[in-house]
Formats: structure tokens, C-alpha cells, sequence
């Protein structure tokens, strides 16, 4: 009885390793399921404004 | 252990790193420069409550438009300083202990006033360095010069003193001619001795764009380095036969009549003496001196005839050599062969190694020199006396009033001969005192932002540190000279601020003047250098004499008011025009310059090159633009033009030394013109262009000592350069060698050559010590040690490297010290790839370090960097660090096993050749 | 909508490892981990040629197809990014990517690595632009900022260059007429599609 | 056939090494083939590249073994690695889909079997009599061994399939959970499977040499099929098969388990890629091996079980299975009888 209860807890205990997170993703193959990247612009916004810091700065002098 | 996996940063540490934090405190940006090289590129700092939290790319700079390096795109790791001196320390029975700035600066000038009564002020050696600005490296001259001694120096005697020397005594000025930046219009560029892509990486960017715009890139060196693999025609040569191989150019360039005839006629003195020279080095006789084949040679000199304007660039290649100073004269020789100099794309492109070594040397901090190239004689104590405002007698009486040289037949006190070299500050230890042409050897010895790996002979080095009463270091960080030595005591740490956490001016490669923004306050207990220079004097009882015209803010005297007094006095290069305000209006209007010809295009600098770099003449109410092309006769004086230099009298042996038929444009005086003086102005009658206080000052003083500019202000006014018109000299009749000729090094492995091109003979007074030439090289060493071992510098590292090594982002990328060994030797060696091998030198030096097998160098040539310490002779001594300081990546000295050789002009001493064998560890 | 590409001119990369340092300044990159390297190829023998590589944010990314949990998402600019709170540390990504980009923060016995890290475009995760998670986990998001990847920014030589695909192919046609020869958009085969 | 049953030992062994050694070259080449041919691909479309830089470009390609970099670390002067492309599509193509129709084909044919076969009874009565057939300690190294593998067969198939195939089977939350879980439990409980394996084959390893017996048993295919009851002793002939298999492909698994468990040994890309590939191939053999396993002792043979649950097993069934093995044991105890007699 008590080799049962040790290698119950030992069992336990050595699982409890496995454990990472309490916050489980549910994966769906393909499916990209983490946090939305919420952006702080729209993208054209950011498309124009890149551009012409490309234009500034790695331009050939 | 834990087994579980943990994201990358956690809380705890992102909290410790000073890194963004988007909530709290406002971001402001600061604009500095680059402590790394010379190129001077602007670093743009983002700091948060007074932490350096980002770097962001300077896009407007000039320079650099926002490129950096390894080395630059790392500085923010300054405002860590993890591995920083963080207060001061003291060595007591073997122990580092902590103590106070006042204990320091106390018992360090209680001893040396003892040393100063017992032995005379020149027995410390005060060691500056090119990592101060403008304003801390002259008040530091201004500081030695008080203290009563011309045992100071820099790292500029190790690095471009040749140059200096060299090219100054060629034509006027020892500086780069041109700019990074006028690389652009080269169309040819001949590298020789230099590795930029390593040592100036954005310095690339303007030989590439060179490149791209057509121009030929030509690298000659014994290595294939990274610049070699960007070139169009790579030269492998033998280390120390740079002479033989520029004199092979020009064979070809007389032979076939590539000479510029009218250019040579009309501003070159002595060429004669050089055809007669170089009529020895016939195609054959290159090739057996310096192994390079006649095609080669030949292709060199055409690519170079046909492309021009071409540029001239070098560095330690050709400067560390017992034949240092006439490398580089050649050099310029080629350039007034090729009618190269004054122009666009042309000159001479000197790269110097620190951020302002320029300007460390420009403001004489130099055991020869005061500040502004002025020199060592009465006249020039008297001018700086003037500018200073102190008693010319109190400053002489400050220095050993015995004599120990002659000049001319009659004793000078050492106040007027030239102080002990760095290079040399280990013999000043160690020689006997019989030798020593001063009252005693040095007794403490101040290494204020020097690293001692830097520097040849190790194990001499060690046994001078031991040997010394007391050792002052002045750095941020403890350097290799707080652990190669095995002293117990008496040794002392202050902890420095770097360039970031003070401001001021600094003096690039190109001689541009920029101004640098405080970014942070010193870290730690840390104080910037001219705060230190002022407790110092405080302690010796000069403090008001050493600022008497500059204000002091609780114990920092002020930076602006520095600038303004040496506005004052440096008018023979030309450091008169940038005013603190000048140069920070500069600072924030770096977008209005032209990234090529470095000309502001409007804005309220419109016409001012970017720096206004020297010589800016006259007073700053002149509104000289500087000078971005030295010697370009094409455009007036006053927009930045200039004659060479008329430095050496007008004639000689009834030659005409004067520019003839040659001047620069709009110049009233259409010949050649000796250097100005109030008589001259008499004589042309240009006297009363001065105002009443200009003739009050002027009136029997010349162009460099008149306070008031207006010799200045009216030569310019006529269109004349105020330092006179003349030819280039291509012969340097005061120097050893007047005409350079091929000496092999003092440990050369072709015996063969050594009867037909022997060193110098031994000297018995040298700079203060004397000097062994041929009594080295009489020996063979060639056999026990086979190779030829040279040394160099990596991308990722700095001088010594103390500061580099010490940064995490850096030290990752290079983590062991290495020598580079072609296969062929190695196998012959029994040496693999990554293994540790002992390098032994013949003067007993031996370093372990790890094998690079590598085709980069070629059989019978090995290579080190030098950056590395912290390693001594197989020891590594971590432990000897003052806890928590010892920088992340340590590795031998190259220089352990480096050996004995300097220069014959100006001691640099010789670290491109020596001999060596390498065995597996 | 932009398409967001690195390209190194291999005739101008000097191996001078700006772009390293520059990124582990941006981004504080521990020790040990390098989102970019420079490699030398023909090191030390005439036609050497240094490239600088990092997560090249391909179009049909190899690193997406073999993730096992997916946690990997591109963003409008064409970025390849991911979510470390979905990681698992497997390696797979790394066993996949042609480019040598995925790093761990450690290598350890039973697979131990950690949670994935790589070039992030400095475009961030996922988590709030700007926000102090998102710097923590990913460092700083120059993007969201109107500013290009700082490596690239700092290049020396201006070899590397980052932004939209369609520019930076301009520019290095531009300079590849200068030069007279034919452009080699290194690594573009490789990563990208369109 | 006389040859054959000539055979003797020695050759047996060498045949079987042979093929071994035939095997293990195929699992470790046939994954090379993809490379083999796009590497031609390659070098067909670079032929006609007039790129004066192409030559660099295809060295590296072929990977540039001199290539410098100042990045310290595991490959890291590689530019391209191509063999990571080719993984990705040999395990997420041929290997997933392949391995798949293994695992189906494997449990549709045993099905079949059952449905058609059904069980193979016992010919005698039970005789009530039993003899001991595992000791106890046979019987933990065996269910310690088989419930790793059925843990890491489970928990490495959800790594493969999880994107395609788990989450329809076992649902979401259940698949989520392994996909935190599952690596580490695969990853601890790999290497303890390894021990007890190689334990078992240690301790099993003379009993498992083949001999004539197994030849005969082969021939009668082992009872399955038919009425007879082929000859054999403690391990019958499938019983080896399973044990070589073990021998070898476990094995196999085993070693580029650790492969891929301690990345810590400097072992490059390559070595991991083709690990895993050999992993994947030899995870389905053994899994489809261990479902015929399986069903024998279990529901295919009436009991069988028993020997494995309390073991002792009846000797009607021994007679019926290991004739030899019963034999041997009677004759074992006959013998002691023997020397205790005379006293």
C-alpha cells in the first residue's frame, strides 16, 4: 500500500515537470492562434512613411 | 537545474537593463561622436531620465550618414559600464582597496612632490592621450608644461608620429590633405599599408563610392585583407620593403614620363636627388628587395598615371617602421611625382587610428612640441606664456634648471629638449641613470587613457612597471597595466569618464572640428580628464595659474573657455576660427553640408566646410570656411585654399625654395612668398590694412605669434596663404635619411640584404635615451626565427582593446586571440586550425595563443592583432583585476613578443616587422 | 501593400559586423544569441565576398510549415514574426530555415532551448506595439515607429539594405548599372516568391 | 530446400547482418535521394547563368566549408543550409503521408484477420496445471517498456500529425495540452525507453538466436494460419522477429533519439535532420510491429495474456505454442527430481 501511494506521488511529481503553462492555445493546423498584432497605424500609413525613411536613409548618398 | 523552458528576458533582468521604457520620462537626443577611429562619425543618443536608453543612426551626418562600424554601433554599451573602474582604487599589499578621490589625489601628489625635490620634475612621466578632446589634451600640455617637464606624450608617437613628421617636413603640414569624403572624386586609390575595411570601416563607404564612380582601388600589403578583397589589384609585398616598392612605382612613372613636369617645376624642391635614388631600383632590383613581380609593379604605376586625380591612403603599414619617417615621405614623393597634391581626389589620405589623435597631436601632446606644432625653443615658450597670461620665468623655473644636452656648442636646460618618448618610457625606467641624458630615470610614471599592450616589449614593460616607485592609471577602465605587473603596492586606479560623459571638441582624421553633446553624467564615481587635470593642480598649488582665464564650476573648469584661450594662441595651424559657437552651430545644422565637398549649401554656415577644418585662419570674425583640401592653389585663401607651406627658409645652396609661377588663386603676390611677418607687411606696404590694436600686437611678430590675427587677417585680405608660398621638399635635409632610401628592419629575415641595406648606426641620444640600431641587427636571429610576424588591427576591437573587450556586444565576436599562420607553415609546424600554439620572439617574449590557419597571410608571414590583454605569457589574470572589472575577453599581448626598433626621426617604434617562431601549444 | 525585404550587396559588405552590434544594441540580445551574422566566403584569397544574413521573412517561410504549434504569423509588411508564449522550443524551425535565423537561448540535454528568437525586421511580436512586453520579449518595434531596421540603418558601407522589396531592388538595379554587371540579389531565390 | 535447412549458424547470421547493414543504408539514403535530385536541378539551372559571381553563389550553395564568420556558435558560417528544405518536405510529405497509411493499413489488416480468422483457441482443454513463464521481474521491465513506448508513440505522433490529425481524433483541448506537454514528456521518457530496452535486449538475447525450430514455425506460419502448431521453444519465431526488430530499428530510434535530446554536442543540422528522418521512418515500423504485437497478445491468441498479467500460464496452451520450451521445463524439473531422490 505505502509502495503505491510513494510511486503515485513520485508519479505525480515527476509529470508535474511536463507542466508549462496554465494557459492552453487550442492549435488548429495552419492557423496562426496567439495574440492579434494590433498595429498602431494602418499599413499604407506605415507603407509611406517607411518608404521615405528609405529614401532618407539608405539612399546612395 | 530546471528543465523547464523560460522565455528569453524576464522581469527581473528587464529590469536591470537600462534599456526603452515607453512610459516613463521624456526622450531627448543628443548628438556626440564616435570614440572609436578617426573618421568621426555622428552618434545620436537617446537618453531617458538621464539614461542612455537608445542609438539612433545620424542621418544628417556628414561623414557618415548614419553608418557606424561594429565598434560605433555599439557605444550605447558605454552608459553600462558594467565593466567600468567605478571608483578609486589603490593597491595595498597586493590587495585592490577602495578609497576616496580626495585620499587619491593626496598621497598620489605628496609622493610625486617627493619624487619632484628628490629626482627633478622630470622624473614622472605624464602619459596623455588621444582619447581626450581637444580641451582636456591641451590643458593637459598646458598642465605638464606647469608642472616643469617635457615627459609627456601620446599615442599619436605610436601611430602617425612618422606621418607627422614626415609629411610636415615635406610640406608644411603633417595631416591628412583631403577627406574622407573627397575620396569620392579619386579616381584612383592606392591603399598601402592601411586596412580601413577593419580599422576605418566607414571610411569604405566613401572608397567604395570612389570606386563605384569609376575609380581604381589598388591595396598593397603583406596581408589579404579585407580591404584586399574590395580592391581591383591587390599587391602582396614584404613587410618592411614599402621603400623599394614606391620607388619601383616611380621607376616606371620616370621611365615612361608619367611625371607631371610643370606640376614638379613649379612646387617640388630636390626631385633630382630622388631620380637619383630611384634610378637603383630597377625592376629587378624590386623585386628581389620586396618580392613583388615588375607586372605587378608596373600595372600599379600605370593604373595610377592614368587615373587621376588618385589618393594616397596609409597608416601604421607604413608608419611603425625604424624607417617610419621616410615610408612616408616616399609616399608624398609619389603624389608631387604624379602632381596629386592640392586637389580634389588626390593627396594624401593619412587615417589616423583614435578619435582625436588629430587633435591630441595638434595640441601638442608630444615630448617635442607645445601646442600647435610651435616646438620646444624660447620663442615658443614665450608665445604660449603670452597667450596663457603667466610669467615666462615662472613657467622656467618650474622646470630641472641643470643641463645635460648641448645645443650648438652650449648647454639648454630641459625645459628646450625634446622629453622621453612613450615608446621609450620603459628604457627611461630601466636604463641606467649615467645614459639618461636628464637628472635621474623615471620614478612615477601616470598612464592617463594609455594601454601598455599597445606598446612593444612586454616583459620589459613589466619589469619598468615593477621597477617604478608609483603607477597612476587614468582610465574608465583598469587597463592591462593594473594587472601585467606583479607590484604589491602603490599603485593607484582613477576611475576617467569617457567622451560621453562630458562634451567638447574633437578633431578628426580629415581635420574637421566637431563639437560633442554631453549624453550622460560620469557613471559612478568617474570624473571627466580636465576635472582630474584640476585637482591635480590644485594639489601642486598652480590651479590658478592653469586657469586664470577659464572658468571653474566646482572643480570643472569650463570647457567653452578652454576653447577660447587656445582660439588664442594656436594660429600656426590654423585652430583660431572654431569658436565654441561656430562649431555647435555646426552641430545643429550638419543636414546644409554637401556629403562630398563637405561645403555647407546654405543655412547659417552657407560657404563653411563641415569642421571648418584647420587651418581655419584668423579670428572667428574672419568667417574662415577652413580648409577641406590642403595645398588647392585653385581657390582663394580666404574660401579655403592654400600654397604649400614655406617652412624651411626661401633658399638653399642657391636653389630657390618658393613656389615658382604657382599661387593660389586671386593671390596678389603671383610668385612663390616667404611666411609673413610685420616687416614683410611693411615692405609690401599692406601695413596700414591693420587697425591701431592690430599694429599694437602685431608689431614685431610674425603670422603664428601675433594675438591680435591681423598679420593674418591681411596676408588673406591679398590673397596670400600667411605661412608664405613654397615648394613641397622631396628631400628632408635635416632628417637622417635626406633622401628616403630602403633600410632593412633592425630583425629581418634576409640576411642577404642587410650588407647592401643596413640599418643606422647606434645613437647615444635620442630623445633622452640612447638608441641601438646596427648593434641589432648584426645579429642573426633569422634562423631560430624563421618568421616574419606583423600585427594589426580587427573590426571589432580598439587600441588596446581595453574598453572593447569590455562590451558584451562586441567581445561575443571575437572571444579568443589568434594568430594567423599560412597552411603551409603550420603543417610544417604540426599547427591545426584552433589550436593553441606559443609564439616566441627572439628578445625572449613568448604568447600562447590560438593558430588561424588561414591563406590570408602568405608562407614565412604571420599576423596578430594587438588588441587583446589580460593574458600574460600563458597566465591568464583575471584575478589580478579589481573585482567585477576584468573585461569579458582577454588574450595575450601581441606585443609581449614584439621587439626593440624605433624610428629614426621620432621613435615610433616598430611593430610591423619582426621575426618569430611558432610551435604547437 | 509594401513587401518588406533585406538585401546585401555582396560588393560593398566589408564583414565589419555593424549590423550585429547594432542589433544586439537595439534590441539587447543576450550573449550567445546573434539574430544577424556576416559570413566570408573564399576567406583571405582573391573573390572573398561577406554577406550579412539574418531572418530573411521569406514568402513560403520554412520556419511556418514545420512549426508545430504555428506559432509563427506574417504581418502586412510581408514580416515573419512570432508568438514565444506559443513556442515550444522543439527546433524544428531551426532544423528548417535555410538561413541559420531561429537562435536559442540555450542548448541543453532532453532538447532544452527555450523559447525561440530571431530577427524580428525590428517589426516586434505581438503583443501592443510599443508596449514593454513587447520590448522585453522581442525588443524595440522600429516599424511601428516610421523607422527601418537599425541594422541595416547602420550599415557602414550602406551594403545592407531593408524596406520595401520593390525600392530596395530599384536602388540595387541603380547601383548595379553603375557597376556594369548583373545585380545578385543574394538570398532572394531563396526567400522570396513574389 | 535442403539447402536452406542446411544452413547452418554462422551464415544465418551473416546474412541477416548483411541485411541489416542493407536496411539501415537504405533508411539513411532513401531520404538523400530528394536532395540528390534537386541538387541536380540546381546545377542544370546554374549552367546557364552568365553571372560572373555565380561560381560564389553556387559554392555557397554547396555549402562553403572555409566560410569565416566572427558569430561564434554551431554552423554558423553557413549561408544556405538546402538540407533543411528538403527535411521540411520529406517529413511533412512522403513521411507523414506514408507513415499514416502504415499505421491504417496495419490495423485494417489485423482487423480483417480477426474478423475473418478470429481467435486462436486453445486445440486442448485447459489442464488447470500452470507453469511460471515470466517472473515477476520480467513482467515490470515489460509493461515499464511497453507503456513508455505506447507514451512516446503517442506523444511523437501528436508532434507529426498535430496540425492534420490529432485534433479531429482526440480534440482540441487534449491536443493542446500535449503540444505543451508532449515534447517534454517525449523528450525525458525517451531516454529511460532506451534503458529498459536495452535491458531487455541484454537479458533476452540468447533466447532470441534464431535456430531450425524457427524456420519450421515460419513455415507453419507460427499456428496463425492453418491448424498446425509449429514447434517452439521459450520465444517462438515471431516472438524473435520482434525481438530483432527491436534489436534494430529500436535501436535505432534510440540513437537518433539522443540525437535529437541532446542538441548539446555540437552535432550540425544535417546529423539532426537525418536523425529525425531515420526517427520518423523507424517510429512507424516499430509502431506497426508493436500493433501485431500487440493483437497476438491480446485478443488474437487465447491466453496469452495471462503469461504477461500473472505469469504462469496453462500447459495445455504452452504445449500448444512453446512445445519445446514445455519440454524443456518438464525435463528441467524431472531432472531435479532426479537428485533429490537418491536421498
Amino acid at each position: 500500500m505505502m509502495k503505491k501511494i510513494i510511486s503515485i506521488v513520485f508519479a505525480t511529481f515527476i509529470l508535474s515537470a511536463c507542466y508549462e503553462d496554465t494557459s492552453v492555445t487550442l492549435h488548429e493546423p495552419g492557423v496562426y492562434k496567439g495574440k492579434r498584432d494590433t498595429q498602431t497605424m494602418p499599413a499604407e500609413e506605415r507603407e509611406a512613411l517607411l518608404k521615405q525613411r528609405f529614401n532618407q536613409v539608405q539612399t546612395d548618398r | 537545474m530546471s528543465l523547464l523552458p523560460t522565455a528569453m528576458i524576464n522581469k527581473a533582468d528587464a529590469a536591470q537593463r537600462r534599456q526603452h521604457s515607453y512610459d516613463e520620462g521624456e526622450i531627448t537626443k543628443k548628438r556626440s561622436v564616435c570614440t572609436h577611429c578617426s573618421v568621426g562619425c555622428g552618434v545620436v543618443a537617446e537618453v531617458q531620465n538621464g539614461v542612455w536608453i537608445g542609438q539612433e543612426p545620424s542621418f544628417d551626418h556628414p561623414f557618415n550618414l548614419g553608418s557606424h562600424c561594429a565598434k560605433g554601433a555599439s557605444v550605447r554599451e558605454h552608459g553600462h559600464g558594467d565593466k567600468r573602474l567605478k571608483y578609486p582604487m589603490k593597491k595595498v599589499a597586493g590587495e585592490w582597496q577602495r578609497i576616496s578621490w580626495d585620499q587619491a589625489i593626496d598621497e598620489i601628489g605628496d609622493q610625486m612632490l617627493a619624487i619632484r625635490e628628490s629626482a627633478g620634475p622630470d622624473s614622472v612621466y605624464w602619459l596623455g592621450s588621444a582619447k581626450f578632446n581637444n580641451e582636456q589634451a591641451y590643458l593637459f600640455r598646458k598642465f605638464a608644461a606647469f608642472w616643469g617637464s617635457n615627459n609627456v606624450d601620446h599615442q599619436a608617437r605610436i601611430c602617425h608620429s612618422t606621418t607627422v613628421a614626415g609629411v610636415a617636413n615635406t610640406w608644411g603640414f603633417g595631416a591628412m590633405t583631403n577627406s574622407y569624403n573627397d575620396i569620392h572624386n579619386s579616381k584612383c586609390i592606392f591603399i598601402i599599408g592601411a586596412n580601413p575595411a577593419e580599422a576605418h570601416p566607414v571610411s569604405l563607404q566613401h572608397i567604395l563610392r570612389g570606386k563605384e564612380r569609376g575609380g581604381k582601388v589598388i591595396v598593397v600589403d603583406p596581408r589579404f585583407s579585407r580591404t584586399a578583397a574590395h580592391a581591383d589589384h591587390y599587391i602582396r609585398i614584404r613587410p618592411g620593403a614599402d621603400i623599394p616598392f614606391v620607388w619601383g612605382m616611380i621607376w616606371h612613372m620616370f621611365q615612361n614620363g608619367w611625371e607631371d613636369e610643370q606640376f614638379i617645376n613649379q612646387r617640388v624642391y630636390g626631385m633630382d636627388e630622388i631620380r637619383a635614388e630611384v634610378a637603383k631600383w630597377t625592376p629587378d632590383e624590386v623585386e628581389r628587395v620586396t618580392g613583388v613581380k615588375e607586372a605587378d609593379v608596373f600595372q600599379a604605376a600605370k593604373t595610377m598615371y592614368e587615373h587621376k586625380p588618385g589618393t594616397v591612403v596609409w597608416c601604421m603599414g607604413i608608419t611603425q617602421h625604424t624607417v617610419g619617417n621616410s615610408n612616408t615621405r616616399a609616399l608624398c614623393i609619389l603624389q608631387l611625382v604624379l602632381g596629386n597634391m592640392g586637389v580634389s581626389g588626390g593627396g594624401t589620405n593619412i587615417f589616423r587610428g583614435h578619435d582625436n589623435v588629430q587633435g591630441a597631436t595638434d595640441f601638442g601632446v608630444t615630448s617635442n612640441s607645445l601646442p600647435g606644432y610651435y616646438g620646444l625653443s624660447q620663442d615658443a615658450w614665450e608665445h604660449w606664456a603670452r597667450v596663457w597670461d603667466v610669467d615666462y620665468n615662472w613657467i622656467a623655473s618650474q622646470f630641472d634648471q641643470a643641463s645635460y644636452e648641448e645645443l650648438n656648442g652650449s648647454p639648454v636646460s630641459p625645459m628646450f629638449t625634446n622629453g622621453i618618448t612613450v615608446s621609450r618610457w620603459i628604457d627611461g625606467v630601466l636604463e641606467d641613470p649615467e645614459n639618461i641624458t636628464q637628472k635621474d630615470i623615471l620614478r612615477a610614471m601616470v598612464l592617463w587613457g594609455h594601454a601598455p599592450n599597445s606598446q612593444t616589449r612586454g616583459p620589459e614593460m613589466k619589469a619598468a612597471m615593477e621597477k617604478l616607485d608609483l603607477l597612476v592609471i587614468v582610465d574608465p577602465f583598469p587597463t592591462v597595466s593594473a594587472v601585467m605587473n606583479d607590484r604589491q603596492d602603490n599603485v593607484y586606479l582613477l576611475p576617467a569618464a569617457t567622451q560621453f560623459e562630458t562634451y567638447g571638441s574633437l578633431t578628426s582624421s580629415n581635420r574637421s572640428v566637431q563639437w560633442r553633446e554631453q549624453i550622460m553624467a560620469p557613471l559612478f564615481e568617474s570624473l571627466p580628464d580636465h576635472n582630474i587635470i584640476y585637482r591635480f593642480a590644485e594639489k601642486f598649488g598652480f590651479a590658478d595659474q592653469l586657469c586664470k582665464h577659464i572658468a571653474v564650476n566646482d572643480g570643472e573648469p569650463l570647457i567653452e573657455d578652454i576653447t577660447r584661450e587656445y582660439n588664442r594662441g594656436m594660429w600656426a595651424c590654423g585652430y583660431t576660427g572654431q569658436t565654441p559657437e561656430r562649431l555647435k552651430l555646426q552641430l545643429a545644422n550638419l543636414h546644409t553640408f554637401n556629403k562630398t565637398t563637405l561645403k555647407a549649401e546654405g543655412g547659417p554656415c552657407d560657404g563653411e566646410f563641415y569642421g571648418l577644418p584647420w587651418p581655419c585662419w584668423g579670428t572667428a570674425e574672419m568667417k574662415h570656411p577652413g580648409t577641406h583640401i590642403l595645398y588647392d592653389t585653385s581657390i582663394p585663401v580666404a574660401e579655403g585654399g592654400s600654397p604649400f607651406r614655406a617652412r624651411f627658409g626661401v633658399e638653399r645652396e642657391g636653389q630657390n625654395l618658393l613656389a615658382e609661377g604657382s599661387w593660389t588663386a586671386g593671390s596678389e603676390i603671383e610668385d612663390g612668398y616667404p611666411e609673413f611677418t610685420s616687416d614683410m607687411l611693411k615692405e609690401l606696404g599692406w601695413w596700414n590694412d591693420l587697425t591701431a590694436e592690430e599694429k599694437a600686437e602685431a608689431e614685431g611678430k610674425n603670422w603664428k605669434t601675433d594675438l591680435s590675427g591681423g598679420i593674418q587677417r591681411v596676408a588673406i585680405k591679398h590673397g596670400c596663404a600667411p605661412y608664405g608660398n613654397a615648394k613641397a621638399r622631396a628631400i628632408v635635409w635635416q632628417f637622417p635619411d635626406p633622401v628616403p632610401i630602403h633600410r632593412e628592419p633592425l630583425y629581418t629575415p634576409r640576411r642577404d640584404l642587410v650588407a647592401e641595406y643596413p640599418t643606422y648606426e647606434d645613437r647615444r641620444n635620442f630623445y633622452r635615451l640612447p638608441t641601438r640600431y646596427g648593434s641589432i641587427q648584426a645579429q642573426d636571429f633569422s634562423q631560430e626565427f624563421p618568421l616574419i610576424m606583423t600585427s594589426g588591427r580587427l573590426v571589432e576591437y580598439e587600441g588596446g582593446g581595453e574598453e572593447t573587450r569590455s562590451n558584451p556586444w562586441l567581445a561575443e565576436l571575437q572571444q579568443d586571440m589568434f594568430i594567423e599562420i599560412n597552411p603551409a607553415d603550420a603543417n610544417n609546424a604540426g599547427i591545426r586550425d584552433g589550436r593553441q600554439v606559443w609564439v616566441e620572439g627572439p628578445e625572449g617574449g613568448a604568447v600562447k595563443v590560438m593558430a588561424m590557419v588561414t591563406p590570408r597571410v602568405e608562407r614565412g608571414v604571420v599576423f596578430m592583432p594587438f588588441h587583446f590583454g589580460g593574458h600574460y605569457q600563458g597566465e591568464d589574470l583575471k584575478d589580478k583585476y579589481p573585482e567585477g572589472t576584468a573585461p569579458y575577453v582577454r588574450g595575450e599581448s601581441c606585443n609581449v613578443v614584439f621587439t626593440y626598433g624605433y624610428d629614426s626621426v621620432t621613435a615610433m617604434q616598430e611593430t610591423k616587422v619582426s621575426l618569430c617562431r611558432v610551435r604547437p601549444a | 501593400m509594401a513587401r518588406m525585404k533585406f538585401l546585401c550587396d555582396a560588393e560593398r559588405c566589408i564583414e565589419c559586423n555593424a549590423c550585429v552590434t547594432a542589433c544586439k544594441n537595439e534590441h539587447e540580445v543576450p550573449w550567445g544569441i546573434n539574430r544577424r551574422r556576416v559570413v566570408t566566403i573564399d576567406d583571405g584569397i582573391p573573390g572573398e565576398k561577406s554577406i550579412s544574413v539574418a531572418c530573411m521573412h521569406c514568402t513560403d517561410a520554412p520556419c511556418q510549415a514545420v512549426c508545430p504549434v504555428d506559432c509563427f504569423y506574417t504581418t502586412d509588411d510581408g514580416v515573419v514574426l512570432h508568438d514565444k508564449d506559443i513556442c515550444i522550443g522543439c527546433g524544428y524551425c531551426f532544423y528548417a530555415c535555410p538561413f541559420g535565423a531561429p537562435q536559442y537561448p540555450q542548448e541543453g540535454a532532453f532538447g532544452a532551448r527555450g523559447k525561440m528568437d530571431k530577427c524580428t525586421f525590428c517589426a516586434g511580436g505581438p503583443e501592443p506595439d510599443n508596449s514593454q512586453a513587447e520590448l522585453d520579449k522581442y525588443g524595440r518595434n522600429r516599424l511601428a515607429e516610421g523607422k527601418l531596421p537599425l541594422c541595416a540603418e547602420m550599415c557602414s558601407t550602406k551594403a545592407l539594405l531593408a524596406g520595401d522589396g520593390d525600392i530596395v531592388a530599384d536602388l540595387f538595379r541603380s547601383r548595379v548599372v553603375r557597376r556594369g554587371g548583373r545585380p545578385d540579389t543574394w538570398g532572394w531565390n531563396t526567400a522570396y516568391k513574389d | 530446400m535442403p539447402a536452406t535447412s542446411t544452413m547452418n549458424l554462422a551464415q544465418r547470421k551473416k546474412i541477416m547482418r548483411r541485411s541489416f547493414i542493407v536496411m539501415l543504408l537504405a533508411i539513411i539514403l532513401l531520404p538523400l535521394s530528394g536532395y540528390w535530385l534537386m541538387g541536380n536541378q540546381a546545377t542544370d539551372s546554374e549552367a546557364t547563368v552568365t553571372n560572373p559571381r555565380a561560381d560564389t553563389w553556387r559554392q555557397v550553395r554547396q555549402g562553403s566549408p572555409d566560410a569565416y564568420t566572427a558569430v561564434q556558435g554551431r554552423e554558423t558560417n553557413v549561408l544556405i543550409q538546402n538540407m533543411g528544405q528538403n527535411w521540411r518536405q520529406l517529413r511533412n510529405g512522403p513521411l507523414a503521408t506514408y507513415g499514416s497509411w502504415l499505421i491504417f493499413a496495419v490495423l485494417a489488416a489485423l482487423t480483417l484477420f480477426y474478423l475473418t480468422r478470429g481467435q486462436v483457441k486453445l486445440t486442448h482443454p485447459r489442464t488447470g496445471k500452470t507453469v511460471e513463464r515470466w517472473t515477476l521481474n520480467e513482467r515490470r521491465l515489460h509493461w515499464l517498456t511497453a507503456t513508455l513506448f505506447i507514451i512516446l508513440a503517442i506523444t511523437g505522433l501528436s508532434l507529426l500529425y498535430g496540425r492534420y490529425v490529432l485534433i479531429p481524433i482526440m480534440g482540441h483541448v487534449a491536443f493542446a495540452a500535449y503540444a505543451d506537454v508532449a515534447k517534454w514528456a517525449h523528450n525525458i521518457l525517451g531516454p529511460v525507453f532506451s534503458v529498459a530496452l536495452l535491458v531487455i535486449l541484454v537479458k533476452w538475447f540468447k533466447e532470441n538466436l534464431f535456430s531450425r525450430v524457427d524456420l519450421e514455425w515460419f513455415k507453419g506460419f507460427g499456428g496463425i494460419i492453418g491448424d498446425q502448431h509449429p514447434p517452439a521453444g521459450k520465444f517462438n519465431g515471431g516472438e524473435k522477429l520482434w525481438y530483432w526488430t527491436l534489436a534494430t530499428a529500436g535501436v535505432a530510434i534510440c540513437a537518433t533519439g539522443f540525437v535529437l535530446d541532446f542538441p548539446n554536442f555540437d552535432q550540425t543540422r544535417f546529423v539532426i535532420q537525418i536523425s529525425h528522418l531515420i526517427h520518423l521512418s523507424t517510429a512507424f515500423l516499430l509502431i506497426a510491429f508493436a500493433f501485431g504485437h500487440i493483437y497476438i497478445g491480446t485478443i488474437g491468441t487465447e491466453g496469452a495474456l495471462e503469461g504477461m498479467t500473472t505469469g504462469h500460464v496453462d500447459t495445455a496452451w504452452a504445449e500448444q505454442h512453446h512445445n519445446l520450451w514445455l519440454e524443456e521445463l518438464q525435463a528441467q524439473q524431472q531432472a531435479d527430481n532426479d537428485k533429490q531422490t537418491p536421498q
